[in-house]
């Protein structure tokens, strides 16, 4: 039949991908190339001087379109070539730092590539998305995307810590600077607060990295090195707190949440997209390729505080959602309520509930990134965001209805879109975990998540429209990368294993069961 | 008589006039510069850049020497009987001030080209004020160090003082002058009290020269370190050298000095004087204060911690951006501090000192590069709304400015941030957490004031003054050249910092 | 083909059909709905050679693909094909085949005709899966995706009402899933499996190896889709859907879905939980048929009627299944066997009545330019003959006359009831008069007597398309209940088994007295209804004359008010609350709070340099009194 | 009695307080850049007094003595520099008082 043909396609495919793996390098230049390019390209936006729109726009598509492309190459070569979730594509170069065990290094393990691929599409996205808006000033709004572009690349692709640190400051930059031109009303202030928030986060992280470097006696800041350098000893404790709060500042772990809803209201769509959806995973990737492998004692110390934050951040910030009356502060509450769901896959501690998270990152990222898409379409056609001034808009703006229904189902964890294998196997693996009765909270957020979303859909698109609305339905070029967004979340939903098979290895890699009490266990169920 | 004479050949040997070239270089020429003003009026319109050339010249021929002597390295070598000691860090650090002095007389050729003052005397004191720097830094007697120090402070008072037509520019001279007379007269009593001490007889290790630093070292180490007389001295030439960097509580002068002298000689200021501050109090730590260390740290942890605090807090509501430049350099005259603390217990990683040096300087000379073309007529007020929608108006001096400020607050990838890390790191392995807290809370608060700096020039949002605002002047080649290179350098540092030897 | 092969052509084609209809069909509604029909048309085909000719009756399990591997838990797609879900397979396939072919006449000219078409396909590949799958996870995927469909069907019309209606059956539906899902995660931890072989290898024939809280909990998931008390209040106001749609989904399929569901898990129920479930079911038939009363929304009275008719299966199960743990296993049947059949049984024989008098609303809907009060209807029976004769059959069948199918199902019932609790039995018999009565009502009123109104004046017979499923549909609500072998059943021996199970009255001793009970039902019910109301009244009598009575049915117990009182003065409040709170707490106090304190003490910082060069000597003192300090030793003694 | 180190350090530690609190407490520029002066003053003398009483009989400590010579001259020049500064000022706004010359401030 043909699937058996679809199935022998596929395998010649996987022949190729290996004899191109043989070639030494060529991954590893396509590895560098998809972080570096899309810098590359900004620089010479930045230094040439006058350029045709036409110009600009071509050049920088190639900036974006590159990543996404290198990211998906290398997706598909790690799966044919990879079985055991490691790390490849590795290339290290020294930096002058090497006294201090810090060298530029990139790699890819189970855990990164999957978030390296997000990354990619949510950047092209994102691209593509400003590439056709009308925003004035373009070139330099292109330039940050770019510069932010490399930044989230790096950051997921980095193996070395110092220089993951860098690459997420290296995009968070950016968004400041594009909040603080492009932003909405009010943009002076909440520009700053974030950038004065996050960086009060990313201090606390780098004093547990430095901490963590100095204690672990690895003398060095690689990730893979780090891992075996277990720390049981009471700094521990004091480590994973640091790193624990830092982070969670960085992901909106309540109560560090308040920066995040007000800054993605105010940010134009696509610094949105790229910071919520990949930026924003930076803290959920440190815990679990960092603090965990490192400091399982200081995980165990920190796991009851872990569980009532992420409780926090899905029952309360989940009534916060409920509560909000404009869209974009609806949507900035609901991805920090659904950072408690990752969060909770973490406090699992198991291989279960972590690839959970990973799965819940990826899925989240898109789908967070095609809500904020679409929700600034919403605004460009009615001029506004606030549901009381919203409503019928599903009349004039079908395919517009149809992918943000499709959007807040998959948000809400709908089965087919990639949200639920995250959340389902976080659920499972709550469960399994110190508090089994956190499930039922927990699950009561599925509820809450379905009201919120629910009820914006109907203020939006139901009902008679109260305004005049402009510009009719989505255009070919917003659909683009709305259709990108949808198809990934769709291929997940569909085809979770494309991940989880080479997830599996490598977060279990990654959870020291030594001096773990913590009744996290992969055993089977019924053993 | 004759073993007088002996001793005298002695010492006439160690007279090495040839170590000395750049220093009788730069003065020399600094008075040739005077001479040829009133000698030939003819060339006076083209004796800055004369002047310039000079320098530049000096820093490519101490350049290639500097890097010929840390390739040989050889050690130290002390010269005038002892009043001089060189090696590879002074060499390094002399070629630092060069570049400063180059950096400072083109900012004052950007300055003074629309001032009505004299110019020529302006790049005389510079090339005065450099060679002594390059020689306080070699200066391994505390005589030494007093002359040259005073040398660097006298010329400052001038310089500050220098447009007199600004009666901020007089008022910023009269403090200084006040402060730093002050100041160095603490010093000076506080030398006075170690000679005392360290030539007295009837203590053990008693020399007939205790200025000598090696000498004091020896009087100290054999069993004098608790001697009042011995930690007062101390302490008083260590706060004399606090209020060259600019420690609380010495570093009062600094908002109102900064604001008032012209923006060149505030980045002289910044730069020169922190820096040389900085190594002579490494120098002293390491050196003959050595054994006092159970005291002087506990006292320079102190000055360190209220020095981020005060300074950061300090900047918080600056709107005139060149007292924002004091303040927040007093915070990093705490981080610096903390850093100096760090090294001396630690024993090593004193090359991340120089490194955070160096970057201070880059990030700030770009910094003031870009004052110096948008600061109005009156050169004191030189408010945050100049610079509304700067990288829109004049995108290189926007970006310069940017990058700058960007490494200043520490930002990856520039260079500040490296350097703020490694010394962060420094401080965490010697276990000061207290400042290392303090350090964090500042880079915080930090983010706050040069960010806003970054956003108004950013963002092009209506200023609320009466009066409209000047137009930044468009930068000349040099200009270009130097703000390119600058922030280029900044970002490069950011990224590889293998040209230093870190660790 | 194989069994394989046609199971997944089953499932997949409706599901090609969407995606088609997606990629190319939205602005294409012709091309839509013929894809749609033909998917549907090719899965009914398929269903009935399956049924007919190539599957034999025994279990066919597995075929199993794995999904997801992540640590410990595995979830795979596989097929578990046995007589009960071959019946839910076959009504799923036919009925939704021919509410298809209704579709295409009454969606005729709808603007969002290609989203209603490829909605109806994403409904019934959904609707299959559940069908088809052998695992629990599997089965909760396909649960979430049909209340997906039903969301996106009811809320067709896009109007403020249809947007509260469809919200309302989603958010409803994932109250029962939480549960459900519960119940799910507590199976797999328990017994180490979800798959149903495995499970019921597990349990095994002795239900005490589980509690009964897992069987209340999956039991939630009934409460949702099946719209049990107290979570039924999502289906009436479903109604604002499109009539196929409340036909195929609201009353023939989706729906009976959780009863599908509990013959699945038969076995994991306790005895305690079946009480609950018995109960739940007869205490949902009575209460929804006195609510029908009040009705005058002709759809609406035949939600409140499947309200009760679901109750009938539901209660069908419980009490078959209490029957059958009691009496062990009878005449070879599985244990629980008695449950499940009179449970699918009726659900089968609803499925035909319902749908059919569902698609005849709608095709009287469609005649009266969607005026759906029945009290301005009447004499329709002239007007439109083939829906009036069909929805008369589709009428008698529900009042269980005789040699009708829902009489056969009705008494297998009863029967049951009747074995195991006399109280139960009083009440469902209670409702079969009542369900004959406020039928006979819309009966009598709606197609009786003379127009009351123009669009009923001027209606006429509708469509082939729409006529023909109520042929097909009325002759299988007759014959729809022989379950006795031989030429008249329609149901293949492979089937039969399930139905033969359900109707032990057969071999039982008082066959007569079931006979007299339902007649007596039935006519009572309808001759009441008729001499009450009268052939076509124009108001409703029992408005007028026994208020109270009404009043009560038309309270509906005040559950939607409860609902509504509860979300809007205590679910908002708490959101609003609680945001309030976060911004004043954490964004204001905690965060704005600490920078403004920051702010303050850099104002102090800043109002030390005072200006005055005198005041700054000042900070040397301090200075020198520190330096002093330090050497003199007391402060280095501090550290 | 023989008047001994003791007995000059007090003179000069008493001129080094003088000069300091008189920078601290008088408000007229010139009188504080005397008092500057004074510090200074201070410094040589003790200078001068350690090089004669810690030195061995009939010697002087050269270097101390080399080093007041140095002092001597630096004082000098701040002083010139010192004094055309205020002039400067004076010209400027005819005034000697610190305190009215604070508008750098905050």
């Amino acid at each position: 039949m043909s699937s058996l043909a679809i199935l022998s396609f596929l395998d010649g495919l996987a022949n190729v991908l290996r004899s191109v793996d043989d070639i030494p390098l060529i991954n590893q230049g396509i590895l560098m190339l998809s972080v570096l390019l899309p810098l590359c390209v900004a620089v010479s936006l930045a230094t040439s001087g006058t350029l045709s729109d036409r110009v600009v726009r071509g050049w920088a598509c190639f900036g974006f379109l590159f990543p996404a492309l290198g990211a998906l190459w290398l997706w598909a070569t790690y799966q044919a070539t990879v079985s055991d979730g490691g790390y490849t594509f590795e290339l290290i170069s020294e930096t002058g730092l090497e006294a201090f065990g810090i060298y530029f290094a990139l790699g890819l393990n189970g855990i990164s590539m999957p978030l390296f691929l997000m990354a990619g599409i949510v950047g092209l996205a994102a691209g593509f998305y400003a590439i056709q808006s009308n925003v004035e000033r373009k070139r330099l709004y292109l330039i940050l995307l770019l510069i932010m572009q490399t930044g989230l690349m790096g950051l997921f692709a980095s193996v070395d810590v110092l220089f993951y640190y860098l690459f997420h400051e290296f995009a968070l930059i950016p968004t400041f600077v594009m909040i603080a031109i492009w932003g909405g009303q009010g943009r002076k202030r909440v520009a700053l607060e974030m950038t004065i928030y996050l960086t009060f986060g990313a201090m606390l992280t780098l004093v547990g990295l430095i901490a963590l470097y100095v204690t672990s006696g690895a003398s060095s800041f690689n990730m893979i090195s780090l891992r075996d350098a277990l720390i049981e000893t009471e700094a521990s404790k004091t480590i994973f707190g640091f790193l624990l709060i830092g982070f969670g500042v960085l992901v909106s772990l309540f109560p560090f949440h308040s920066w995040a809803p007000s800054g993605y209201a105010k940010a134009p769509a696509s610094a949105a997209m790229l910071h919520a959806g990949v930026l924003k995973k930076f803290g959920l990737y440190g815990l679990i390729q960092i603090a965990l492998p490192v400091l399982p004692t200081g995980f165990e110390t920190w796991a009851p505080v872990l569980l009532w934050l992420a409780l926090g951040n899905v029952i309360v910030i989940g009534f916060v959602t409920m509560g909000q009356r404009d869209l974009k502060m609806m949507l900035g509450n609901a991805s920090v309520m659904h950072m408690g769901y990752a969060f909770l896959g973490i406090y699992a501690y198991s291989t279960m509930g972590v690839g959970g998270a990973v799965l819940m990152m990826v899925a989240h990222g898109l789908s967070i990134a095609v809500l904020f898409l679409l929700a600034d379409a919403i605004s460009i056609r009615t001029g506004t965001t606030e549901f009381s001034e919203l409503g019928g808009l599903g009349k004039t703006a079908p395919v517009l209805m149809g992918f943000f229904v499709a959007a807040t189902m998959a948000s809400i964890g709908l089965p087919g879109f990639g949200n639920f294998w995250g959340e389902l196997s976080i659920f499972v693996a709550l469960y399994q975990g110190e508090a089994p009765w956190a499930v039922i909270p927990v699950l009561a957020g599925i509820v809450i998540s379905a009201v919120y979303g629910l009820r914006a859909v109907a203020k939006v698109f139901f009902g008679e429209s109260k305004l005049e609305y402009t510009g009719g339905d989505l255009t070919a070029k917003e659909k683009l990368p709305a259709v990108i967004l949808l198809f990934a979340l769709l291929a997940l939903g569909f085809w979770p294993r494309g991940i989880s098979d080479n997830l599996n290895a490598a977060v279990e890699a990654g959870l020291p069961q030594s001096g773990i009490t913590h009744a996290a266990n992969n055993a089977h169920p019924t053993e | 008589m004759n073993e007088l004479s002996t001793s005298l050949q002695d010492l006439a040997a160690t007279q090495d006039w040839g170590a000395l070239l750049p220093e009788l270089f730069l003065s020399i020429g600094a008075l040739l510069l005077l001479l040829f003003e009133v000698a030939v009026p003819r060339v006076k319109v083209y004796l800055p850049q004369v002047a310039i050339g000079l320098q530049v010249l000096l820093l490519l021929f101490v350049g290639s020497g500097f890097w010929l002597n840390t390739t040989v390295n050889l050690g130290d070598r002390e010269l005038f009987a002892g009043m001089i000691v060189q090696n590879g860090t002074t060499d390094l650090l002399r070629f630092f001030f060069l570049l400063c002095g180059v950096m400072v007389s083109h900012l004052g050729l950007v300055f003074l080209r629309r001032r009505v003052l004299a110019k020529v005397e302006f790049f005389h004191l510079v090339m005065i004020v450099t060679a002594g720097f390059m020689l306080l830094v070699q200066s391994n007697h505390f005589a030494m160090l007093f002359v040259t120090l005073e040398m660097v402070t006298i010329g400052f008072y001038i310089l500050v003082a220098y447009s007199r037509k600004s009666r901020f520019s007089l008022e910023a001279g009269l403090k200084y002058l006040i402060t730093g007379a002050l100041s160095s007269g603490m010093m000076l009593f506080g030398i006075v009290l170690l000679f005392g001490a360290g030539s007295n007889p009837e203590l053990s290790g008693a020399s007939g020269d205790p200025l000598h630093y090696g000498e004091l070292g020896n009087f100290i180490a054999s069993g004098n370190s608790d001697s009042l007389m011995v930690l007062v001295g101390a302490l008083l030439v260590l706060g004399g050298l606090a209020f060259k960097i600019g420690v609380v509580p010495f570093q009062v002068w600094i908002p109102d000095v900064y604001q008032g002298a012209p923006t060149p000689i505030t980045a002289f200021l910044a730069i020169a004087s922190k820096a040389a501050g900085v190594f002579l109090l490494l120098t002293l730590l390491q050196g003959p204060f050595a054994p006092l260390a159970s005291v002087t740290i506990p006292f320079l942890t102190v000055l360190a911690g209220a020095t981020m605090l005060v300074g950061n807090l300090a900047a918080l509501g600056q709107r005139n951006v060149k007292r924002l430049m004091g303040l927040s350099g007093v915070s990093h005259a705490g981080i610096l501090l903390m850093g100096v603390i760090a090294v001396t217990q630690l024993g090593a990683m004193v090359s991340v000192l120089y490194f955070y040096l160096f970057v201070y300087a880059l990030g700030s000379f770009g910094v003031f590069e870009v004052m110096a073309h948008v600061g109005a007529d009156e050169d004191a007020d030189q408010d945050a709304d100049y610079y509304n929608n700067l990288l829109a108006k004049q995108p290189l001096l926007g970006a310069g400015l940017i990058i700058g400020v960007g490494s200043l607050a520490g930002i990856p990838p520039l260079a500040g941030f490296v350097a703020k890390l490694l010394i962060f790191y420094a401080a965490y392995q010697a276990g000061l957490y207290v400042l290392l807290g303090l350090a964090l809370f500042g880079v915080v608060v930090s983010i706050y004031y040069y960010f806003g700096w970054i956003r108004s020039s950013v963002m092009k949002s209506p200023s609320f003054g009466d009066e409209p605002l000047p137009e930044p002047l468009a930068p000349a080649w040099g200009a270009r050249f130097i703000i390119y290179s600058v922030s280029i350098l900044s970002v490069i540092l950011g990224l590889y910092q293998g040209f230093f030897t870190l660790g | 083909m194989s069994v394989p092969e046609l199971l997944i052509t089953i499932l997949l084609s409706p599901l090609a059909a969407a995606g088609l209809i997606w990629l190319f069909g939205r602005k294409n509604h012709n091309l839509a709905a013929g894809l749609s029909v033909l998917a549907a048309g090719v899965s009914m085909v398929c269903g009935l050679i399956l049924l007919y000719s190539v599957w034999d009756g025994t279990v066919v399990e597995g075929m199993r693909v794995e999904w997801l591997s992540l640590g410990a838990l595995q979830i795979s797609l596989g097929f578990l094909l046995n007589p009960v879900s071959a019946l839910m397979l076959g009504v799923v396939t036919f009925v939704g085949f021919w509410i298809h072919v209704f579709s295409l006449g009454y969606m005729q000219g709808d603007a969002g005709k290609g989203r209603f078409f490829g909605g109806l396909s994403i409904f019934m590949f959904s609707m299959l899966g559940i069908v088809l799958a052998d695992n629990l996870f599997m089965i909760f995927i396909f649960w979430e995706l049909v209340g997906f469909s039903s969301y996106m069907l009811i809320g067709h019309y896009l109007t403020e009402e249809a947007a509260a209606a469809s919200k309302k059956a989603f958010i409803v539906n994932r109250v029962g899933d939480f549960g459900l899902l519960l119940g799910i995660i507590y199976t797999y931890w328990n017994f180490g499996t979800t798959d149903f072989g495995a499970l019921e290898q597990a349990i095994g024939g002795h239900p005490g190896a589980v509690s009964t809280v897992v069987g209340l909990l999956l039991f939630c998931g009934v409460l949702g889709k099946s719209a049990q008390m107290p979570l039924h209040v999502w289906l009436p106001d479903a109604m604002a859907g499109p009539t196929p749609i409340s036909a195929l989904i609201h009353a023939a399929t989706m729906v009976a879905a959780g009863v599908f569901l509990l013959a699945r898990l038969a076995f994991v129920f306790t005895p305690e939980a079946l009480e609950v479930i018995a109960w739940v079911g007869t205490i949902t038939a009575v209460c929804a048929a006195i609510w029908a009363f009040a009705q005058r929304d002709i759809k609406k009275i035949l939600a409140y009627s499947t309200l009760s008719q679901l109750g009938y299966m539901v209660a069908a199960f419980g009490f078959g299944t209490l029957y059958a743990l009691d009496h062990g296993s009878s005449a070879g049947h599985t244990a629980a066997a008695f449950g499940v059949g009179a449970a699918m049984f009726h659900l089968t024989t609803h499925a035909f009545f319902k749908a059919l008098m569902f698609l005849g609303s709608g095709s009287v809907i469609h005649a009266c330019h969607h005026e759906q009060d029945i009290f301005k209807m009447g004499g329709l029976l002239k007007k439109m003959p083939i829906t009036g004769i069909t929805f008369g059959i589709g009428v008698l069948a529900i009042a269980g006359v005789p040699l009708l199918s829902g009489f056969y199902s009705k008494d297998a019932i009863l029967y049951l009831a009747r074995e195991t609790n006399t109280i139960a039995f009083y009440l469902l018999t209670f409702t079969a008069l009542l369900t004959a009565t406020y039928m006979g009502r819309l009966f009598f009123i709606a197609f009786w007597g003379k127009a009351k109104s123009e669009h009923a004046e001027h209606a006429h017979e509708s469509p082939m398309t729409m006529w023909l499923p109520l042929v097909v549909l009325a002759v299988l609500s007759i014959i729809g209940g022989y379950t006795v072998g031989g030429p008249f059943t329609i149901y293949p021996s492979s089937i039969l088994g399930v139905l033969g199970d359900s109707v032990p009255e057969l071999h039982g001793s008082d066959h007569t007295l079931f006979i007299i009970i339902s007649l007596v039902a039935a006519t009572i019910g309808l001759l009441g209804a008729y001499l009450f109301y009268g052939a076509g009244a124009t108001e409703d009598r029992l408005e007028q004359r026994m208020r109270p009575l009404w009043a009560l049915s038309k309270s509906r117990f005040y559950f939607d008010e409860i609902y509504g009182w509860y979300v809007a003065r205590i679910q908002d409040r708490v959101a609003d609350f609680i945001d309030f709170m976060d911004a004043f707490l954490i964004g204001g106090v905690a965060v704005r709070g600490s920078a403004g304190i920051t702010g303050l003490f850099g104002l102090l910082a800043r109002s030390f340099h005072t200006g005055n060069a005198g005041s700054y000597v000042w900070w040397f003192f301090i200075g020198l009194l520190t330096i002093w300090g330090f050497a003199s030793g007391f402060l280095t003694n501090l550290f | 009695m023989n008047i001994g180190l003791s007995h000059f350090l007090f003179v000069s530690g008493m001129l080094f307080a003088i000069g300091f609190f008189g920078v601290l407490l008088r408000r007229n520029v010139l009188v504080i850049f005397m008092c500057l002066e004074l510090m200074l003053t201070a410094s040589i003398l003790g200078l001068v007094s350690f090089s004669r009483y810690n030195a061995t009989e009939g010697e002087f400590l050269w270097s101390g003595n080399v080093f007041v010579l140095f002092i001597i001259a630096i004082a000098a020049s701040e002083v010139a520099v010192g004094l055309a500064i205020m002039v400067a000022l004076w010209r400027r706004r005819q005034s000697v008082d610190v305190a009215n010359h604070a508008e750098l401030k905050n």
